[in-house]
């Protein structure tokens, strides 16, 4: 790191809140080369994008650095301080000399405004005016980020594009000015494995043809293996551990970096099941065997998915859409059965058409022998009792005004099960059984974390013992620690429990070591299914073997370094 | 879009014959009736025989519902009938009354966006926190004013201890600057509040921040990309504020001795003449599922993400208002 | 606008502003007791007789003589010559007996009332080109005055044709008199602007002004809001303002500015008990509530010394007054006597109560009078000592109509009228007109009181002034003595000018005149 | 995490509380309050009876002045609490009871009702509000309570939008899912689960309404339909008082100003309680 671009030093940033001053980052050092990539990781809430903000001059309005200097070398003006910069200043270089990718391309886009005219914004900021210009540039940009017929698309609508488009154009925009550095805070977080990869190998372009330094944020140790030279890891407002990407996750030598490798699904196995008939890397034959045994052992098969097909209605005059075009496939009790598919292959739907909250166009979905798709009121709750959905927000599906010991208690009030006392304690009982203490029962959820949420709401589906739960992306949202308890929970659930899980994922790192059968849908329709080993190791369809080379962490799994560690649900 | 369009027209209509009964059924329900509230002043000394004597002449002794198909089929026809209070046809009166009332509305709707703006953008944008704190409590401040009060207030200071305008025997446009102001107030505010509220929320959008970090100035964030998004619910308010536009007429129209649908329907009110309230109602009725339909119209104009599904999303701003 | 304020703009400069709190809703001349009609009937139109309004003494006007036979049954009036419309067509015999049969007849297919001044019409009669006589069916002894009031106010033949709707708003500038002014432009509802005619030249021969009318026009404008009115005035906006509450009179001691209160020379403001209802089918309690009652206080301090306070039922400029001040004696022991003694014993929360009843009085809101609401709340607190509960009846115009011929709602009505004939009395009282007692049970057609009924009617009936003098005052001792009322005080039209308007004055009740009215600064 | 729940809420809102933004409007609703419910503890003199020489104006004895029939301002307004609070919240009542039932019915069911609701919503909002007061006052008969009612009846169609907008998003929760997939019914979902969760807006709503119905009643009374005497009601104050403005301005200036008070702290509480400032 001879020559760097950025160059932060012992940077402390505090928040002013309501309960007093928080230190969001303390001492935190080190360097974007120009041309190279720094990835910074670390758990939710560990201050990534505070320094991020600090970088690029955002910080909220309550937070401020309150130690450190960052310092840029401009092209223009040489070595910048940052810190203590004034606005003016500060404007001059935004946009020009760094530029910004956001996490969340939904929403980063001013809605009511064209592409073409968000991308241009930059420019036109920057003094650019000749309209004629501004729009051949606004499509070569385009062009550049691998956008279709660029001239189009930059008269359409942020909410005519998808995300992973989203994401391009705010590249595109981030690029505009050549700027030296940019700033990417989780720039793939919020888009599905293929899609992420695409934009990734785009950045990393980029990247290479202008010599343009990034800094790059993400919670997945995978991804930074893969793209990063650098690699910056943090916990609670502190670097951990920093250096090159391939020594550091190689050989790690603090002990968080250490939980981080082991709970990646793509670098480690998560989950030990405790039914499953091979050891993790004994796959094949062996693992269709034991899922075969299971099966066997419970008898005829508790899920049976036969011709499903769902449409919506699309407005009027158009024809209707078709979300899931003859879907088929059964679960065997007491294993999971997984959807894989890209965003908007209607695995969501399928789900809910099994829980019962869609109601099927055509086929049939029969749990333990009752076809469920046209029941009704009472049958309909009684089903409930039966099968339940875990959805894949934690913040979404839990009432904000409940708390979490009323959230559980619900469904044993609805169904009149047990007194008073005794739902106490089913809610305490079920409190322990997702490892979360009694007296979490007397707050609400937005006391919790988010991770903390998830273990409530498969608590509540869990309290009514139901024989099939269906979780729908039920830990997509979360940082990996998180998401490897919560595996680990289900694991262990269905081991004691004897329960059957459908299991709704685009992570196929995760479905490889948590399914035993895998449905693969692509745009409604299912293209591949089967025993899970079966199909992630000789895929039949393109289709199936692009979404598996999409898993990250190729580099670090080739090397093959790392020893797999497996842990208990000690969370 | 054109069934969409012909449903809003069709609901519109609904809500026309609707607002119509109602009204119809309210009215009769009234004590005192308009041939009583007309010849039954003792100073025309006349007995109660002699009233209804001329009550069974204007045919209102039939049975209502009689009389309401009658109404109804005149006001189908277009004949709004005769004010029984006045004897004039209705259709006169309002043909006398609407521009008036538009020449005091118009501009008073234009003052009440210009207040709104300048206060909602000086209270979220305004240089220094101090000057903002002050801004954001004009509208509060403006809601609590009764309308009446601060045309009457407005009339004692400017008019007659200034002698700015005159009130009574200026030129036109001297004889609307105080109404308009009045007029304004009440529009202004709850359209100020709603705006500042809206601005608030869009500025925490992360576009806003990421258009920041392309280098925007303020100005250039609140013209370019603020402004549009909180005119959304602004707009929503602005077509539920013609009720308030109407009720402000009335006050401003007595205090200010003017003319128009506002004097013409508290003198209705008060003389029991339901041939004029009921054209009053159909008015405001037509107006306002107009003015809703327009809005409803916009909304796709002005965001690109309502085209599709148009009218069934709506940016929420009900009931923000006082 | 005002000759002097920097208010004159489109109006000429020699037209007057004048402002009116209400907007006038029909000009048929019978409809005329409504005042703002009558503001701009008494300006639009001539009479046949004028009658002075200090002396209230009858001069001739568009009738250059006239008599009646004795048992006033039989008029005959000589008209002038020479006398038009403002359309052209000639006010002869012939129009007269047109307009009186209509206004002595009424027509209840053009839904246009008869007129309350006429009484016992039969028909009219042509004589020759100038002169008409009329016939009654019994005495009519008021006809003559009644010719004089702005119910009568002469119209062309057109006019007469048109119906109750073609005299309302809207159709001001059709109604064609033969008087000073001509409706020239009308603002349905705000405004009226009248032009005066070249050619008028037959103003009453009694008046110093002769031929048109010394200003170019009147513009009428309706200005609901008192400080408005008061203000547009003392700031030099407008000329003349009609209304000006007693709190606002102080305004007008400074320069530049004058009042004038027109006496109204009828029955004065004044309380009538529904003497059929109890309570008050007991004279004890009418009595009780007679001196249950400070008026002087009323007076002090709601009023001005411009509304004097009341010594009878008529004011003391009013034809037949006599006064009956001594009945009307503030005496709250008493009066708590008198409750005691009729029966009505103070319970524990401050109210009388008899038989399980509360002594519970209603009063009506008289919108027209001037601070008819504080009169009622101090009677309130007055009454409420002695033990009554006291209550308005709060309501628009048309809810206090319908309230005011029901007993059971209304049990003390407030009001007056203004008329300057021997009538006026009868007007208010009797049974067939306004019945303010509710003398006559309108239901069962029977009178409480049937020696007032004909007490009453005797005033309408004997036919010479003297006759009719001795049974208005027989009349008025009756009712004194009866506790049937409480006058409060004299009512008049207050009017606020600038000072530079001269020769305003008002017909014999108070409506403004503006033939003789001149501008200066 | 660990700090147990409660208390810390309790001590967010008594900081928020303390803040003078917060503080002052608390204070003075609670002064308004205190005079309705007891205002002989502020004033001594009687609202309905003569006190002093008729239109003066403040003074030690009398600090609102004295109006045109002798009685002492300051006392009828503090008399007056009791009547305009009263009157604002039945108004409010009316609006929020109805409204809240409407919009939630039609928000909850959907379809032909919810159609059928929001029709006759956007009649109320169609007819003038003025003309529909000013008739159900008239049908109803004159006084304060009948006046507050007219003014709810007007404000229940801006209930009923707003809380049916509100269930409407509620209803498409994925809690609100997630509690039918735990056995829930349709009305012990709506009770337990989306009224709770859409009404704060509603609540917000009806404290904002509490100042303009005290206006509202005002302008009824400057009609000529407010409240017959000797109610010392605020409005009416206010609006009986104007006719004074040039002799005597503090007869409807200082209750006005006692309005625009109360007016702006509940103003200012309705942000709190939308949680959009101080809490
Ligand atoms: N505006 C703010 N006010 C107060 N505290 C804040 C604010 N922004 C962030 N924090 C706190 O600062 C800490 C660091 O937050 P930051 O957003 O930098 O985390 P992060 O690493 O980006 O997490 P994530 O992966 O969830 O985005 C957290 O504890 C957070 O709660
Ligand atoms: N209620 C609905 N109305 C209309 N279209 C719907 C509805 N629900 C889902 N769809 C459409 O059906 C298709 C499949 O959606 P689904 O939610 O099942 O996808 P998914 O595979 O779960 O995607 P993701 O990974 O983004 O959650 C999408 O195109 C979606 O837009
Ligand atoms: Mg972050
Ligand atoms: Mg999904």
């Amino acid at each position: 790191m001879s020559e760097s671009l950025l160059s932060i030093r012992d940077l402390a940033v505090a928040y002013r809140t309501d309960r007093g001053d928080v230190d969001a980052v303390r001492g935190v050092s080190f360097d974007v080369a120009p041309g190279e990539v720094t990835a910074l990781v670390g758990e939710s809430g560990s201050g990534k994008s505070t320094v991020a903000q600090s970088v690029i001059g955002l910080l909220a309005g309550n937070g401020r650095v309150t130690a450190g200097s960052i310092t840029l070398d401009e092209r223009r003006g040489g070595a910048t301080e940052l810190v203590g910069l004034g606005e003016k200043r500060w404007r001059e270089l935004r946009g020009r000399c760094i530029a910004l990718i956001p996490q969340d391309p939904g929403n980063s886009l001013n809605p009511v405004k064209t592409i073409g005219a968000s991308v241009a914004e930059g420019l036109r900021i920057h003094g650019w005016r000749d309209r004629d210009e501004l729009r051949a540039k606004v499509v070569d940009l385009l062009d550049r980020v691998g956008i279709d017929s660029p001239d189009v698309r930059a008269k359409q609508y942020p909410h005519e594009l998808s995300g992973g488009m989203r994401q391009r154009v705010l590249i595109a925009a981030a690029i505009a000015l050549e700027p030296e550095l940019i700033v990417a805070d989780e720039p793939t977080s919020a888009l599905d494995v293929t899609v992420q990869r695409t934009v990734l190998d785009l950045l990393d372009d980029l990247r290479r043809e202008s010599g343009t330094g990034l800094l790059f944020i993400t919670h997945d140790l995978a991804v930074a293996a893969d793209r990063a030279r650098d690699v910056v890891v943090m916990q609670g407002g502190r670097v951990q551990e920093a250096g090159p990407a391939a020594e550091v996750l190689a050989h790690p030598s603090a002990e968080y970096t250490r939980t981080l490798l082991a709970d990646a699904p793509s670098l480690a196995r998560v989950v030990e099941r405790p039914k499953a008939t091979a050891a993790p890397d004994a796959e094949g034959p062996g693992a269709e065997a034991g899922a075969a045994a299971r099966a066997q052992r419970a008898g005829s098969p508790l899920v049976e998915v036969s011709g499903l097909r769902q449409e919506f209605a699309h407005g009027a005059g158009r024809g209707p859409l078709v979300a899931v075009d003859d879907v088929s496939f059964t679960v065997a009790r007491g294993t999971t059965h997984a959807l894989v598919g890209e965003s908007g292959s209607g695995k969501t739907t399928t789900g809910r058409s099994i829980a019962g909250f869609n109601r099927p166009t055509a086929g049939s979905i029969r749990i333990a022998g009752t076809e469920v798709t046209g029941l009704k009121g009472r049958e309909a709750r009684a089903l409930r009792r039966n099968v339940q959905l875990v959805y894949q927000n934690p913040y979404g599906s839990l009432d904000p005004r409940q708390t979490i010991g009323s959230v559980l208690a619900e469904p044993l009030r609805n169904f009149r099960i047990g007194d008073a006392s005794e739902r106490a304690d089913r809610v305490a009982r079920s409190l322990e059984l997702v490892a979360l203490s009694p007296d979490h029962a007397a707050r609400r959820p937005r006391e919790l974390s988010g991770g903390q949420r998830q273990r409530v709401a498969i608590a509540r589906a869990l309290i009514v013992e139901p024989e099939l739960v269906v979780l729908d992306e039920a830990v997509s949202a979360l940082d990996v620690t998180v998401q490897a308890q919560i595996l680990r929970l289900l694991a262990r659930l269905q081991g004691e429990l004897g329960l059957t899980y459908v299991f709704i994922s685009h992570d196929l790192a995760v479905v490889r070591q948590i399914a035993d059968s895998v449905s693969v849908l692509q745009r409604g329709a299912q293209v591949e299914h089967g025993a899970t080993a079966a199909v992630f190791d000789h895929p039949e369809h393109d289709y199936t073997r692009r979404l598996i080379d999409a898993i990250p962490g190729a580099a670090l799994r080739g090397a093959d370094t790392i020893a797999p560690t497996t842990r208990e649900g000690d969370e | 879009m054109t069934t969409y369009v012909l449903r809003r027209v069709g609901q519109a209509l609904l809500v026309l014959l609707l607002a119509y009964t109602a009204a119809y059924l309210l009215l009769a329900a009234l004590p005192g009736d308009a041939v009583m509230a007309r010849y039954g002043n003792p100073d025309l000394g006349l007995t109660p025989a002699q009233i209804d004597e001329i009550r069974a002449s204007y045919g209102a002794d039939r049975p209502l519902i009689v009389r309401y198909f009658d109404s109804l089929g005149a006001f189908l026809t277009g004949d709004l009938g005769f004010s029984v209070q006045s004897g004039a046809a209705v259709g006169d009166l309002i043909a006398e009354a609407l521009p008036s009332s538009l020449a005091l509305a118009i501009p008073g709707l234009i003052l009440a966006v210009f207040l709104a703006v300048t206060i909602a953008f000086t209270a979220t944008y305004g240089k220094g926190r101090w000057l903002r704190r002050v801004f954001e409590n004009i509208p509060p401040v403006m809601v609590s004013l009764p309308v009446f009060w601060v045309g009457i207030i407005l009339v004692q200071i400017f008019s007659f201890q200034l002698g700015l305008v005159p009130v009574i025997g200026g030129t036109p446009i001297q004889q609307l600057i105080l109404p308009v102001i009045t007029l304004s107030v009440p529009i202004a505010a709850p359209l100020a509040q709603v705006l500042i509220r809206s601005i608030e929320e869009v500025r925490e959008m992360p576009f806003v921040a990421v258009v920041r970090s392309r280098g925007a100035s303020t100005s250039w964030l609140l013209w370019r990309n603020v402004a549009r998004n909180a005119l959304l619910p602004t707009l929503t308010m602005a077509g539920l504020l013609f009720g308030e536009l109407v009720g402000g007429a009335v006050v401003t129209e007595s205090v200010f001795a003017r003319f128009g649908i506002g004097q013409l329907t508290a003198q209705a009110v008060a003389n029991r003449d339901t041939p004029v309230l009921l054209a009053v109602v159909v008015i405001a009725t037509v107006a306002f599922v107009t003015i809703n339909l327009i809005v409803d119209l916009l909304y796709p104009v002005l965001d690109a993400r309502l085209r599709r599904a148009s009218g069934r999303t709506r940016p929420a701003a009900e009931g923000v208002s006082a | 606008g005002g000759g002097g304020g920097e208010g004159s703009g489109a109006a000429g400069d020699n037209t007057l502003t004048y402002l009116e709190p209400q907007t006038w809703n029909t000009l048929y001349p019978p409809s005329g007791g409504f005042y703002p009609n009558g503001g701009v009937i008494n300006n639009i139109t001539d009479r046949l007789v004028y009658q002075n309004p200090s002396t209230l003494e009858f001069e001739p006007w568009i009738a250059t003589d006239w008599e009646q036979n004795d048992d006033a049954t039989e008029y005959t009036f000589t008209l002038r010559e020479g006398v038009t419309y403002s359309d052209g067509s000639p006010l002869d015999a012939e129009n007269v007996v047109k307009n009186f049969d209509l206004f002595g007849l009424g027509d209840t297919d053009r839904a246009l009332p008869v007129s309350e001044a006429i009484n016992n019409y039969d028909h009219g009669e042509v004589v020759d080109e100038n002169t008409v006589k009329f016939f009654f069916s019994a005495p009519a002894p008021g006809f003559l005055q009644a010719t004089s009031t702005i119910n009568s106010g002469l119209l062309s033949n057109d006019t007469l044709d048109r119906d109750s709707q073609g005299f309302g708003p809207g159709s001001a500038t059709e109604i064609v008199g033969s008087g000073p002014f001509v409706v020239a432009d009308e603002q349905v509802g705000t405004e009226l602007t009248l032009e005066a005619r070249d050619d008028y030249d037959w103003a009453p021969p009694s008046l110093e002004h002769q031929g048109a009318a010394a200003i170019d026009g009147v513009q009428f404008i309706v200005t609901a809001e008192d400080s408005v009115r008061v203000g547009s005035v003392t700031s030099g906006q407008a000329d003349i303002a009609r209304q000006i509450a007693a709190p606002d009179e102080p305004q007008f001691e400074a320069e530049g500015v004058e009042l004038l209160a027109a006496p109204t020379n009828g029955v004065t403001n004044s309380l009538s008990l529904r003497i059929g209802h109890t309570p008050f089918d007991d004279i004890r309690v009418r009595q009780a509530l007679i001196a249950g009652i400070d008026r002087e206080e009323i007076v002090d301090q709601l009023f001005t010394d411009s509304y004097p306070l009341a010594t009878g039922i008529l004011a003391s400029t009013a034809l037949g007054y006599t006064d009956t001040s001594e009945y009307y004696e503030y005496d709250p022991d008493e009066a708590a006597r008198l409750l005691d003694e009729a029966g009505w014993e103070l319970g524990s929360d401050g109210i009388r109560v008899k038989d399980g009843e509360k002594l519970h009085v209603t009063f009506n809101e008289a919108l027209p009078q001037p601070r008819s609401k504080e009169v009622v709340t101090l009677i309130q607190e007055q009454l409420g000592e002695l033990g009554f509960e006291i209550e308005l009846f709060a309501g628009d115009q048309a809810a206090q109509d319908e309230a005011r011929l029901d007993a059971d709602t209304i049990q003390v009505y407030h009001s007056m009228v203004g008329r300057s004939d021997y009538d006026v009395l009868k007007s208010q009282l009797s049974g067939e007109n306004r019945n303010a007692l509710l003398n006559l049970d309108v239901a069962s057609g029977e009178y409480v009181d049937e020696e007032l009924e004909s007490l009453l009617d005797r005033i309408a009936s004997v036919p010479t002034p003297e006759a009719r003098q001795e049974a208005s005052a027989a009349a008025q001792q009756h009712i004194a003595e009866n506790a049937y009322a409480l006058p409060l005080f004299e009512e008049p039209q207050v009017f606020g000018l600038r000072s530079g308007v001269q020769g305003f004055a008002t017909e014999s009740i108070g409506r403004p005149s503006f033939y003789q009215v001149t501008l200066g600064e | 995490m660990t700090v147990v729940a409660a208390p810390r809420r309790t001590r967010a809102f008594l900081r928020a509380l303390v803040r003078p933004g917060t503080l002052i409007p608390v204070v003075i609703l609670l002064l308004a309050l205190a005079w309705a419910v007891a205002p002989g503890v502020f004033t001594s003199l009687s609202p309905t009876e003569s006190t002093g020489q008729a239109l003066t104006g403040p003074s030690a004895g009398h600090w609102f002045g004295v109006d045109a029939t002798g009685r002492d301002v300051y006392s009828r307004v503090v008399h007056g609490a009791s009547h305009s609070i009263t009157a604002a919240l039945v108004a409010v009542l009316v609006g929020l009871v109805a409204g809240t039932a409407i919009g939630v019915t039609a928000g909850a069911t959907g379809g032909a009702v919810e159609e059928a609701l929001m029709r006759v919503v956007d009649v109320l909002l169609a007819i003038p509000a003025l003309l529909l007061s000013l008739s159900v006052v008239i049908l109803l008969g004159f006084g304060t309570t009948n006046a507050a009612i007219a003014v709810g009846v007007t404000s229940i169609a801006t209930f009923a939008r707003l809380a049916r907008s509100q269930v409407v998003s509620v209803r498409v929760s994925e809690y609100v899912e997630a509690a039918y997939g735990s056995g829930g019914t349709f009305f012990g979902v709506l009770w337990r689960h989306i009224l709770p969760n859409s009404l704060t807006p509603v609540i917000a709503l009806a404290a904002l309404q509490l100042g303009s119905a005290i206006l509202q009643i005002s302008t009824l009374g400057f009609l000529g339909y407010g409240a017959p005497p000797p109610t010392p009601e605020w409005g009416l104050l206010i609006a009986e008082g104007r006719d004074y403005v040039a002799t005597a301005w503090w007869l409807t200036v200082l209750p006005g100003l006692v309005v625009v008070a109360v007016v702006l702290a509940t103003n200012r509480l309705s942000q709190v309680i939308r949680g959009e400032k101080g809490l």
